[in-house]
């Protein structure tokens, strides 16, 4: 069914019970051409654009809870591509532009934003590193502009200039940069692979590979075994579990990430704004809900929770910077479950068993990656061959020294 | 030839007086950290202890490791099996007493300040605020030590907890 | 979250910070393989269940191995590194 | 209106406070809620999508509807519940949501559409043309969505923080919560009880049953005067416990002042509580629930708990004509204490066989099934077809019991046929026992059952044996219940009031496949209003159930998540604002160098001066020009005491540094000092600094001032993981030093005239160190150079800081020169291609930086393997190059790109980027230091440099990092 404005309006005027399913419930078939395992953002793109950009329509989306249900549904939503370094340049940049086509693309409005994004800095060094960003965005072909003191208070005239602990120097604005509304994303996708041919199988958990001499011919499950030439684990926090299924070890640890959104409020805050001195990014959700969010708790976890020290950190942050939000409550706090990698940037490679593929390693940016991920998963998977703007994201770069370390603090997973 | 003259951590500060609590500044002539080398043992107080009394005393200070002090240094000869460490201009040392110290000390540190379970002579490495510090029981309170950089920020954040309590004591008694 | 350190006793989450997997304690040499080097640095079981991590009691400078369960963040035992394997 | 007589308020006092700029006036002891419906104002609020008019539907802190801001100015809270909202003089409340006025909000035109506007629509529509959703689409869904709004100022108010520690924390003060508190007070532990309430009582404050022939509040009250009397009990009022969180600690919001009408000085609005407790009793009873119906949320439809707490509590008649309308027999207490108070009761409704016969109201075996009236309830019809004249109508579905921060740790609760309604399943927080309401067992002498057997088991748990304790007498009926959740029929029927989510929505979700519980939430927004589903979710889900054709157990449970109550970011992020944020560090020279003029930059924690301005200067610029020229033609006095100091000492202290640092140490002999470079494990750069060798086992080593902790840590690291067996121990005595450069060529003539003993240059050759004294004062001197020039660090204990400065100040600016900042600082270390952090990124090798020989082939160390792998030795990476002018524009931004000459400033040619940039007064030239890709074999080669941030667009030549005395002399000599 296609939406559009006359079809609400149908629909309006006839108690809405003309509405049909966004997907279909089928049951799992004995094989398939692909298998997707893990129906989240990433594993819902890698079907669509299986099936759009590479005709793979006899495939299956295996997902062991409701579509998704992992990071995409609980993150702070931000879209952006300023990246510096080659590798994540190239590729966010993509991502960036299939988020500027998705929503006509997918005929879902996923309220993708572009209202702008702010990184501030509040030192020499820090100007000088982001100026280098900025630079790196624009030769990239994407969009930055340096804003000193005064442009900031212009753009945003209630941060504090005066009495913050660390003072703002600038920031750098990224007008392309914004938010969407996170569920609608997955739900996007899932209904686009799902009028594709593509069988979305929920409540459906891999239990096992199916490996024969060396070569991946499928999976075991919690609803039977399914046979696929192709499988692709796109299972973010859960990668350490499936690897160790199929008899590998990642460079991956799981982490929680905390995220908190306020009651709702009139509009305040216009942007995304982000702190330089200690770990808070902000912006205002379209119900008026302020989503922020900060740091891991650094600790590994599978909880989907954190703890009080960094949710205290995170709004202590917010208060420094930005003290008129102190009546906004936090309405609710949340964790997501990151596979993080020892440089911060992600994993679009082979694995080493023949015909199984790895798309993990998203640490705590995987929401803006979510259409060049499925874009570049697609490819790696029908064509054999890494897409271009993803053939440094390789998995044996931490062994040859080939890392992208934006962050610049090393191989220590937690620290990206 | 230069003519030097000494000045404290919290020069200008301390003291302090909110309601019952009272907040000065230590003057320590001489602190030293005390590490035995492995395998020696050098008699310093076991963990989270503190052992003689005023002018010359020994806090435990992490692992093998403790802090003299005194008016006068350490035996240099303990310098054969324990590095000896000069550390006497490191510190702002502040004493925090009276009714309500505990309360107000509360708002700062996470360590559990309870008389039963940090009792006098008690000492611990934690945090007050957002500064690594060392706290020791006393007889009426507190001595709280953090770097001598820090002199500005732990005055300011000890002052605002003893206003708080001490602002509480009095709008209890005004409710009452 | 209340860690116990064999020193410093039960404190808050907030006085420790984390560097990760005891994969650390082993480390290769000069002579080692930069496959020893990928298992030492990168490579992670990251079980959900029960695991080994290095810890670090801040203000009191103790490097710790803690036995903690990644899904219901119980911990189960803390040791310090130091003696670990003594 | 207030009824005559009864109620737990202070008819002595008068208090007025205004709403939407009217006054009126109510009582000590009222809340908002209870006052405004005292006064007769039932239209409180507007909701969040349609904008329906709205009046208080409950008497605590789940209150969906009646949120209001309180307080103007810059003071204004918004989304506070009136339910909650303690009554004082003068309070200010407004209502929100709407414009113009409550009463006639133009938003409402959303009601009308309503067909239109159902679960999900956004995402079918607003997407044509694209542009339009920035510009058109957005800015209007952001403007009619929201409640409340910011003032837009800065807070006033002070906030707090605190820990707290206990053996166990009650939550709750219902029955359950104090029998728990006095079980286990009158063991002896120590005993924190909390209560969100204004006073101590729960659910016992508005209710009429006896406990031992008082009334419950005089019961409560005589049980909190025991407890206040105890040393080992905390009582916090006022305190909602908010989550629960690992290893027994919880967060709680204690409303300190919001119930003053003027706040003492140094008294806080709020305080964040962290409370570790070995056991925690959960008593945090129950909440009722409503039912859907069409029309169900007009003003004058409240929960029949709530009507209680109104009649009883407040002595208020939230109506003139009340009809009761539930499924089970706690409603028909409401009709009871109603007609005990002298509110006419229109009738009963209660579609259960024979409910209610003797009750002494008509009773109607029905359901209601719609209402009438636009801006409050005038009429309800009935599924029998009748209609009644009501103003009022109480409404009760049953009891949920509060089992959200059960859930808090993951846990799922457990459906109970029984009682239609989710319990805790064991254990879901380690060390907390729920008992009481929230456990299900709703007769209030199972509660003080319950509270002094979770008592027992928690001080068992403890080691502890429980006092015996008599329960007290009280109300023991059963609690008989047919599950209503909805009323079929017409029009729309709400479950989440606040977000305006209807029973239609949940069926459209079900028919768009939207049928795991987490899809329907997230499709039609249930529960995700400032309740949190606290009044819809048990509702929607059974309606989901029931739409899918599964049972409620099958169908699950949405996560609770902390906070169990919204709580302010000024209370949770208390201490912040301003310089609270993090501590301020400071070094010796702070008060002299704040009184020279200088402004400070932030150094990490630390405030180090940026330049020294002088009489007539208007730019920086012209400041750093001048103080370099002290460095390079006289000398000049840096503050340098926040560089990393580690003391370490012990027969393997050079084998431990060693293995620390690449180069080799441990051949440093006493009294000399060498640059030393730091790797960590993957092989690229951590930190430099120089260290210096004081005696045979005794080193001392410094770190940048960026690094130091991290360095600090790191040894902490490689020694007690790595280095075990070496005796070696260190301290930090960074704070212990004050510590100054003095540079340039009269830097020993000056320092001639400081120290005790004079030095030559025999005595104190490049590199030397040693011990000097200063007026008797036994310190340091380093011969090091960060400047390039003949030059000092001379180091004194701490206490002795601010009179050294101030004097090596004097001397220097006798002889010509003078204090220097960062500013010169950072130029006199580019003119001779010293690195910081601006280089050492975190992303550079040894090899890069041109000390790849550095790192000794004769040893291990931290780092070695790794600079083995093929990344950090292959051809083509980005080297350490000096950059001139070699165009018309002179400047080099730090940031800016490097491309080869004639190639397009396109990713694909990025050939390198500048780190650092300064003018050079001794050359008389910009300088830059920079990375290039082969850079070393470059020198020479004219380069493009492009920055489009800042549109410069240059050419430079590429040379060696050196660009002033590259032989050394001048240091050396």
């Amino acid at each position: 069914m296609r939406f559009s404005a006359l079809r609400i309006l149908k629909e309006g005027l006839t108690g809405n019970t003309g509405w049909g399913p966004l997907w279909r419930t089928p049951e799992p078939k004995a094989s398939y051409d692909a298998i997707i395992i893990g129906g989240g953002g990433h594993g819902l793109s890698t079907a669509y654009y299986l099936a759009k950009n590479h005709g793979l329509t006899n495939i299956a989306v295996i997902e062991k809870g409701y579509l998704g249900g992992g990071n995409v549904g609980r993150n702070t939503t931000i879209v952006r591509a300023n990246y510096m370094l080659p590798g994540n340049s190239e590729f966010y940049s993509h991502s960036l532009k299939l988020w500027e086509g998705m929503e006509a693309d997918l005929n879902f409005n996923a309220m993708h934003s572009q209202r702008g994004i702010i990184n501030l800095f509040h030192s020499d060094g820090q100007r000088d590193a982001y100026a280098r960003r900025g630079n790196a965005m624009i030769n990239q072909g994407d969009d930055a502009i340096l804003l000193d003191t005064q442009g900031c208070r212009k753009l945003l005239p209630y941060l504090d200039y005066d009495q913050t602990r660390f003072p703002i120097y600038g920031g750098l604005y990224h007008k392309r940069g914004g938010t969407a509304r996170h569920d609608a994303v997955a739900w996007g996708y899932a209904r686009g692979a799902d009028q594709l041919g593509v069988d979305l199988i929920q409540q459906c958990e891999v239990t096992g590979f199916l490996i024969e001499n060396g070569v991946c011919k499928g999976v075991q499950t919690t609803r039977g075994d399914i046979r696929a030439p192709k499988v692709g684990m796109v299972v973010a926090g859960r990668s350490g579990q499936v690897a160790e299924m199929a008899g590998f070890r990642l460079p991956v640890e799981s982490h929680v990430l905390q995220a908190f959104v306020t009651e709702g409020l009139k509009p305040c805050i216009d942007h995304v704004i982000t702190y330089g001195m200690g770990h808070f990014y902000i912006s205002q959700s379209d119900k008026g809900g302020l989503v922020f969010g900060g740091d891991l708790d650094y600790y590994p976890s599978y909880a989907q929770r954190g703890n009080l020290p960094m949710a205290e950190h995170v709004v202590e942050a917010g208060m420094t910077l930005m003290p008129m939000i102190g009546k906004a409550k936090m309405l609710r706090s949340w964790g997501g479950i990151m596979d993080m990698t020892p440089d911060g940037s992600p994993i679009i490679d082979k694995s080493p068993i023949e015909g199984l593929y790895v798309d993990a390693g998203w640490c705590y940016g995987g929401f803006k990656a979510v259409p060049a991920s499925g874009w570049c998963m697609a490819h790696l998977m029908a064509t054999d061959h890494s897409h271009d703007v993803a053939k440094r994201f390789r998995l044996d770069r931490f062994r040859t020294g080939h890392v992208i370390d934006e962050e610049s603090t090393g191989s220590q997973h937690n620290l990206h | 030839m230069a003519k030097l003259n000494a000045k404290n951590p919290a020069d200008g500060l301390l003291p302090l007086t909110e309601g019952e609590m009272t907040l000065t500044e230590v003057e320590a002539r001489e602190i030293w950290s005390i590490a035995p080398y492995p395998g020696v043992s050098a008699g310093i107080p076991s963990p989270n202890r503190s052992t003689g009394k005023e002018g010359a005393r020994m806090i435990w200070a992490g692992r093998d490791q403790a802090l003299w002090i005194g008016t006068n240094a350490p035996d240099a000869k303990l310098s054969e099996t324990a590095a000896l460490t000069d550390q006497s201009d490191a510190w702002t040392i502040v004493r925090l007493d009276g009714a309500g110290a505990d309360d107000a000390l509360a708002r700062l540190t996470p360590l559990d300040l309870r008389e039963g379970h940090f009792k006098r002579g008690h000492t611990a490495r934690t945090l007050v605020g957002h500064m690594t510090a060392q706290i020791t029981r006393t007889t009426k309170g507190f001595e709280i030590m953090v770097f001598r950089s820090m002199a500005g920020t732990l005055v300011h954040e000890l002052q605002v907890a003893m206003q708080s309590v001490a602002a509480r004591s009095k709008a209890q008694r005004s409710w009452e | 979250m209340r860690i116990t350190c064999p020193l410093n006793g039960e404190r808050d989450l907030r006085e420790f910070t984390i560097m990760g997997s005891v994969d650390y304690l082993d480390r290769p040499g000069q002579d080692g393989t930069i496959e020893a080097l990928d298992d030492h640095l990168h490579l992670r079981d990251n079980p959900a269940g029960e695991t080994r991590e290095l810890w670090y009691h801040d203000p009191s400078g103790t490097w710790l191995v803690v036995t903690r369960n990644t899904v219901t963040h119980e911990i189960l035992s803390t040791e310090l590194a130091m003696e670990v394997g003594k | 209106m207030r009824l005559p007589s009864g109620g737990l308020i202070d008819r002595g006092t008068n208090l007025r406070f205004q709403f939407d700029k009217q006054w009126y006036a109510g009582h000590d002891g009222d809340t908002l809620a209870s006052a405004l419906l005292a006064n007769g104002v039932k239209l409180v609020g507007r909701s969040f999508k349609y904008h329906r008019p709205r009046g208080v539907l409950s008497a605590g802190s789940e209150e969906p509807n009646a949120l209001v801001h309180i307080g103007k100015g810059a003071a204004q809270n918004p989304n506070v519940r009136a339910t909650t909202q303690a009554l004082y003089d003068g309070l200010y409340a407004t209502s929100q949501n709407a414009w113009p006025s409550l009463k006639f909000d133009v938003m409402e035109a959303n009601n009308l559409l309503a067909p239109f506007l159902g679960a999900g629509f956004y995402y079918k529509t607003f997407m044509w043309p694209r542009a339009f959703w920035e510009k058109l689409y957005e800015p209007f869904i952001r403007r009619a969505a929201g409640l409340g709004a910011l003032a837009g100022m800065p807070d006033p108010a002070a906030y707090e923080k605190g820990f707290a520690h206990c053996d166990l924390l009650v939550i709750g003060t219902g029955p359950t919560g104090l029998m728990a508190a006095l079980t286990a007070a009158r063991a002896g532990v120590d005993v924190i009880l909390a209560d969100e309430g204004e006073r101590f009582g729960g659910r016992l404050l508005s209710e009429t049953g006896a406990i031992d022939g008082q009334s419950g509040a005089e019961w409560a009250d005589s049980v909190i005067a025991e407890l206040s009397g105890m040393d080992n009990v905390r009582l916090m009022t006022r305190t909602t416990v908010t989550g629960a969180y690992d290893g027994g600690t919880y967060g709680a919001v204690e409303r300190v002042a919001h119930h003053l009408a003027t706040v003492p000085t140094g008294l806080p609005l709020e305080c964040f509580w962290r409370i570790v407790a070995k056991r925690t009793v959960l008593g945090a009873g129950a909440l009722e629930r409503p039912i859907a119906f069409a029309n169900n949320d007009r003003p004058g439809v409240m929960l029949a708990s709530a009507v209680r707490s109104y009649v009883n509590r407040y002595a208020v008649a939230p109506g003139k004509r009340v009809a009761v309308f539930g499924s089970n027999n706690d409603a028909h207490q409401t009709v009871r204490d109603l007609q005990t108070a002298g509110v006419e009761v229109v009738a009963l409704i209660d579609p259960r066989a024979g409910a209610g016969k003797d009750i002494g109201v008509p009773v109607h075996q029905a359901c209601v099934s719609d209402t009438k009236g636009r801006l409050g309830l005038t009429e309800i019809t009935l599924s029998n077809g009748r209609t009644l004249k009501v103003d009022c109508l109480a409404v009760s579905g049953g009891w949920n019991p509060t089992v959200h921060m059960t859930c808090h740790m993951n846990g799922r609760p457990q459906w109970r046929e029984d009682i239609a309604s989710f319990v805790p399943r064991n254990g879901g927080i380690p060390g907390m026992i729920p008992a009481g309401a929230c456990q299900g067992d709703f007769s209030t002498t199972a509660c003080l059952e319950g509270g002094i057997a979770a008592a027992t088991r928690a001080l068992s748990e403890l080691g502890k044996s429980a006092p015996d304790i008599e329960v007290p007498e009280a109300e023991d009926t059963a609690y008989a219940l047919d599950p209503l959740w909805a009323v079929p029929g017409k029009g729309h029927a709400w479950l989440d009031f606040q977000n305006d989510v209807t029973t239609k929505d949940i069926k459209q979700a079900a028919r768009e496949n939207m049928v795991s519980v987490e899809h329907m939430k997230r499709y039609t927004t249930q529960g995700m209003a400032t309740d949190q589903g606290k009044n819809s979710n048990v509702g929607a889900l059974a309606l989901l159930a029931d739409a899918t054709g599964r049972g409620i157990p099958e169908t699950g449970t949405t996560t609770f998540r902390p906070p169990y109550v919204p709580v302010a970011l000024s209370t949770l992020g208390a201490g912040a604002r301003g310089k609270g944020f993090a501590p301020e560090r400071k070094t010796t020279s702070h008060v002299a160098t704040e009184q020279m003029g200088a402004p400070f930059i932030e150094a990490g924690l630390w405030y180090r001066p940026s330049y020294f301005p002088r009489d007539g200067e208007t730019h920086w610029r012209q400041s750093c020009d001048r103080e370099v020229g002290y460095v390079r033609n006289a000398v000049g006095v840096c503050d340098v005491s926040t560089l990393g100091k580690i003391d370490l000492k012990g027969p393997d202290a050079g084998k431990f540094l060693d293995f620390v640092y690449s180069n080799t140490l441990s051949t440093l002999k006493p009294g000399k000092t060498r640059y030393g470079l730091m790797l960590r494990e993957d092989g690229f750069v951590m930190d430099d600094g120089t260290t210096a060798c004081l005696g045979e086992t005794h080193y001392l080593m410094t770190t940048t001032t960026a690094a130091a902790g991290q360095v600090m840590k790191h040894l902490d690291y490689v020694q007690q993981v790595h280095a075990r067996d070496m005796a070696v121990r260190f301290t930090s005595v960074t704070e212990h030093w004050a510590q100054f450069a003095v540079a340039g060529p009269k830097s020993r003539e000056l320092l001639s005239a400081v120290i005790d003993e004079p030095i030559t240059d025999e005595t104190f050759p490049f590199m030397a160190n040693g011990p000097v004294s200063v007026d008797g004062i036994a310190g340091r001197l380093f011969r090091i150079s960060f400047s390039g020039e003949h030059a000092y660090e001379i180091a004194i204990p701490a206490r002795y800081g601010d009179a050294l400065f101030r004097d090596l100040v004097a001397r220097a600016e006798a002889l010509g020169g003078g204090a220097y900042g960062m500013e010169a600082l950072n130029v006199l270390r580019i003119e001779k291609g010293f690195i910081t952090h601006s280089e050492i990124d975190g992303r550079v090798t040894a090899d890069d930086i041109g000390f790849g020989r550095m790192v000794s082939a004769k040893k291990d160390c931290i780092g070695k393997l790794a600079t083995t792998r093929p990344a950090l030795t292959e051809p083509g990476r980005q080297q350490l190059v000096g950059l001139k002018p070699a165009g018309a524009v002179k400047m080099m931004s730090p940031g800016a790109h490097l491309f080869t000459d004639g190639d397009d400033a396109i990713r694909e040619n990025d050939q390198g980027y500048i780190t650092s940039e300064g003018y050079s007064p001794t050359l008389n030239s910009n300088l830059a230091l920079g990375f290039l890709k082969d850079g070393r074999a470059r020198h020479g080669e004219i380069v493009q440099v492009i920055d489009h941030l800042r549109e410069v667009k240059t050419m430079v030549e590429v040379c060696d990092p050196v660009f002033f005395d590259p032989e050394g002399g001048r240091m050396r000599g």
